[in-house]
């Protein structure tokens, strides 16, 4: 069950800081397009900054960077949501742990912050650390109502599961708005929408990317993955919802890798919960750019049909 | 193999917590209960790795055999160990400083060769680590121009971080350092299978053998924790 | 030829790589501006400044904030 | 005549503590806020390391303390307030029939303890899944023969809000490890097919026979013991996939079981801070009482008068509670005298 104390804390904004993530805008278009469309149709205003860059996680978690090189990188990101005065909305789990917990370290720690501040001073930035980072899926539960409220295509018979993702509960141990171990807020936004929740055993696994090893221990990575798509072939839900666009990126590409070594036939369309709700909302089919998924498509289709483009 | 047990070093593990900018913490207080290695993506697909045995190395002091494993660099940095400790021990952070730390012996550079190009092609760039490029020719027939995409969806073609902003970031990076690690890395080419020689392909378990990465004269890692895994491995013993 | 670590690095101890490891962490994590660190970041600084004339014009706003860092680097110096 | 003697609780350790006292020529007042005494004794099937009949052994204790003449019995009652000192308490008790004022020369707390409820352990599926039970529900199950029957798996899960900091407590629960063998060798008797897997982290069978009784688990029963603590409870279909780490072995193992109980730690009886506020005396950071001194004086608590008897103190078991019971009497009835 979420923890509604910690709902009730989200505030219900009309702007926010729109956190572009690199995967959503480089692999998934429609992540971003359908994120920014949809807070709008529920009435939020979504900012953006072309000065923008990458959170600095991956470069990080991939030993290129130590965290002296990404701190000042987290800080100047965030300064710029303060520069606004608004709060940061994240599509990604990565852009979220790596935000949160780098500025929750920040403010715990004023040395650190001084240095950091010193570098951005530089720059004519500085951090106080005063916003909040939410995830896209924490306010689209905030919204709920709203969201009920506004359904143009109702999800009726999309049987869809879920894939939360490890950066969001595990580094949200203490932090995410539901328990770590069992969450089930996107559910409850699924069935909202009209749709029908599908268990699966391996719901709560890891998609496997993990973080470098897709690249560098390709093996494990994909033998991971290959037990995570068994568990969700065994369902056969219509769609994959997840809420991080790594991880849509893994289930989504590694289903036709899988396919083309194996001879195997994984067809499950995977789809980012702001593609999700934007369905549901009615945003227009471009926005939804469903054109940049790789596997089930023809299922995608068919979906598509029985909801009503 | 019998292996003479040191006198562990207590001043290590009590200096090393400060230091780490307070990330790593609290590894002593392990019950050694294997909850993590329980849940663990990683040691589900691969035999030797283990959570629970790199953080009791630690608290012991055996360094060197953390250094210079292979497990080491097998973490999925997934946090599902974080999640489920019942002492909120960071193992992920763990994982992460002791890698820069077996960097600076000398170990595990190739890993990092690969993803090098992620920082200095794409992050100091443009802004951006995930570039648009795609290498997988079936998602290129299938999706095709992605700019176009993002044209039908109402964004602009190319997402693009502004000049100013990518002149930040590299000067933080110039600043803190990261630049000159990563000028470290890149340069020479790595071995790869098929050139290396028969001597170093009989002691190479897995990975590709380096000589040699950029300016850094790199050592070898072994399996520290247990026999390599994999299918691979099962079909070749 | 060496089939583990104990037999390829059996003459180091791990205080050794221990201590090596700490001394690295100490000066990575510093939070001390030393001249020589100082001096580091001067390249980076100057490409920033060489950028356009808007981060010019930051930079020089800092100039003020980071002169009595430099002189309490220089003395440090002097004194150490 | 000898002045009275409050008794909080109505568990074993407070029975025992009223018996004594009436036997030795004292009146005792024992409160209990349950409609009848027992406690958490009462709700067991066998006893542990000795397989005995608890509802037996309760039902005579109880009996025992009703027929004496020096004790009377308030059940659904509760300590309201508490005035004076050692030797002259003012206590006021809420009763069914309305507040009731007494004057006793000393109070014994037995507040005894309560099972954790593992709602936070939702990695263990706990709340969401039939199967997955504390080990108070499989006392439950057993005395009404609910067992698993057939080639069933059942998993026992040491070690469940007792040494965690994150989700329980930090302290050892002590009897888990006992009465997870009771368990699983119950489970044994009832059904040889099933099979019993325990997953342990250490075996702490600190007492008389424990030892032999856990070891006897293991060799006649064929109780499988793995040394790692579950990570999570997966339900798959009509299945529950344990997942751990076989840590003697170093890898990680699963089993699919049918039926998963987890063993709770005893935590503090619920309102001991209240009741410890009330009474004036100081509890520890879990929300014990406080002895004043920990090995010769385990019964005094922190305000002269008022002894403390069984597990609201510590967890422990049965003959720990009965002996301290037994202590807080003849401490009670110095003052009473």
């Amino acid at each position: 069950m979420p923890r509604l104390d910690k709902v009730a804390q989200i505030p219900k904004p009309e702007q926010i800081f729109f956190f572009k993530s690199c995967v959503a805008s480089n692999k998934y278009p429609g992540i971003e397009a359908c994120g920014t469309e949809s807070l709008r149709l529920l009435g939020v205003e979504p900012v953006e900054s072309e000065e923008q860059t990458c959170c600095g996680g991956f470069v990080t978690f991939a030993n290129v960077a130590a965290p002296t090189a990404s701190m000042p990188a987290v800080a100047r990101n965030l300064s710029l949501a303060e520069e606004k005065n608004l709060d940061t909305c994240v599509v990604c789990n990565g852009c979220w742990t790596f935000l949160n917990e780098f500025g929750h370290f920040m403010n715990h720690n004023e040395e650190v912050k001084a240095s950091v501040n010193m570098m951005l001073n530089m720059m004519g930035r500085s951090y106080e650390g005063s916003g909040q980072v939410f995830h896209i899926a924490e306010l689209f539960y905030r919204l709920k109502d709203d969201i009920a409220k506004k359904v143009k295509r109702p999800l009726a018979g999309v049987r869809a599961a879920t894939h939360y993702g490890c950066h969001y509960l595990g580094g949200g141990k203490y932090s995410a708005i539901d328990d770590a171990q069992m969450p089930s807020y996107m559910e409850e936004l699924i069935e909202l929408m009209g749709g029908t929740v599908v268990p699966y055993t391996a719901n709560r696994e890891c998609c496997g990317t993990g973080f470098t090893q897709i690249i560098n221990g390709k093996d494990l990575s994909l033998e991971h993955t290959q037990r995570k798509l068994d568990s969700v072939r065994e369902a056969d839900p219509d769609l994959l919802i997840v809420q991080c666009p790594y991880c849509h990126s893994q289930l989504d590409r590694v289903q036709q890798q899988l396919n083309f070594r194996q001879g195997t036939d994984y067809q499950t369309p995977v789809l980012h919960i702001a593609q999700l709700v934007g369905m549901a909302l009615g945003v227009p089919e471009g926005k939804l750019a469903f054109a940049a998924h790789i596997s089930g498509r023809k299922r995608l289709e068919e979906v598509w049909d029985r909801v009503g483009r | 193999m019998l292996e003479k047990v040191k006198d562990w070093s207590d001043e290590f593990y009590e200096s090393f917590k400060p230091i780490a900018m307070g990330f790593v913490n609290e590894a002593e207080k392990c019950l050694q209960c294997g909850k993590c290695t329980g849940q663990c993506p990683a040691a589900a697909v691969t035999p030797s790795y283990n959570p629970r045995k790199i953080i009791r190395d630690l608290v012991f002091g055996n360094v060197k055999r953390v250094l210079s494993s292979v497990e080491l660099w097998q973490c999925f940095f997934c946090s599902g160990c974080y999640s489920v400790c019942p002492m909120d021990i960071n193992f992920p952070f763990f994982v992460f400083m002791f890698r820069l730390a077996a960097m600076n012996e000398g170990y595990g550079w190739e890993d990092v060769k690969q993803l090098e190009g992620y920082a200095e092609k794409s992050y100091l760039k443009d802004g951006i680590t995930v570039s648009t490029f795609e290498r997988n020719p079936y998602v290129l027939d299938t999706v095709g121009d992605i700019g176009k995409i993002r044209a039908e969806a109402g964004l602009p073609p190319e997402r693009k971080v502004s000049a100013r902003g990518v002149a930040e970031i590299n000067m933080i990076s110039d600043l803190s350092g990261m630049t000159a690690f990563m000028k470290q890395i890149g340069g020479v080419e790595l071995l790869d299978c098929k050139s290396c020689t028969d001597e170093q392909a009989k002691r190479c378990k897995r990975k590709p053998m380096p000589s040699k990465v950029g300016k850094v004269k790199t050592h070898y890692r072994f399996y520290n924790y247990g026999e390599p895994g994999g299918k691979k491995h099962a079909q070749a013993g | 030829m060496a089939e583990n670590f104990m037999e390829e690095y059996g003459q180091e101890t791990s205080r050794e790589a221990a201590e090596r490891t700490l001394s690295y962490f100490r000066e990575l994590f510093s939070l001390e501006m030393p001249l020589g660190r100082m001096m580091k970041m001067m390249p980076g600084m100057v490409k920033f400044a060489m950028h356009g004339k808007d981060t010019r014009v930051d930079l020089l706003k800092f100039v003020p904030q980071m002169m009595p860092m430099m002189k309490a680097a220089v003395s440090g110096k002097r004194e150490g | 005549m000898a002045k009275k003697t409050l008794i909080i609780g109505g568990g074993i350790a407070g029975i025992t503590a009223a018996q004594k006292i009436a036997q030795n020529g004292g009146t005792a007042l024992l409160i209990e806020k349950e409609g009848h005494l027992g406690g958490n004794f009462a709700k067991l099937t066998y006893t542990f390391p000795v397989l005995a009949d608890a509802k037996g052994i309760v039902t005579r204790e109880i009996k025992t303390a009703e027929e004496l003449a020096g004790i009377e019995i308030l059940p659904r009652t509760t300590l309201e307030s508490c005035r004076g000192e050692a030797g002259n308490f003012t206590v006021e008790l809420g009763t069914p029939s309305g507040r009731r004022t007494e004057q006793v020369a000393a109070i014994v707390v037995a507040a005894g303890f309560h099972y954790m409820e593992p709602t936070a352990y939702t990695e263990y599926a706990y709340g969401r899944s039939a199967k997955v039970v504390t080990s108070l529900e499989f006392e439950k199950m057993a005395a009404e023969g609910r067992l698993p029957q057939g080639p069933a798996r059942v998993v026992f899960v040491h070690c469940v809000g007792s040494r965690d900091k994150a989700k329980g407590y930090r302290y050892c629960s002590k009897i888990c490890c006992s009465y997870s063998a009771k368990h699983a060798i119950m489970l044994k008797q009832a059904n040889p097919e099933a099979k019993a897997y325990v997953f342990y982290i250490d075996i702490r069978a600190l007492g008389k026979g424990y030892e032999e009784f856990i070891r006897e688990a293991m060799e006649k029963y064929n109780v499988r013991y793995i040394r790692g603590r579950v990570a999570k409870v997966i339900e798959s279909g009509d299945k529950l996939l344990v997942r751990a780490e076989d840590s003697l072995i170093g890898n990680p193992v699963e089993v699919e079981a049918d039926l998963v109980v987890l063993a709770s730690a005893m935590e503090p009886p619920q309102g001991s801070r209240a009741l410890a506020g009330i009474l004036g005396i100081a509890t520890d950071e879990y929300g014990f009482f406080r002895e004043a001194e920990a090995n010769v004086r385990p019964c005094h608590s922190s305000k002269e008068g008022i002894f403390l008897a069984g597990s609201c103190t510590q967890p422990m078991e049965i003959a720990a509670a009965v002996a301290m019971g037994g202590l807080a009497a003849s401490e009670a009835l110095i003052l009473s005298r």
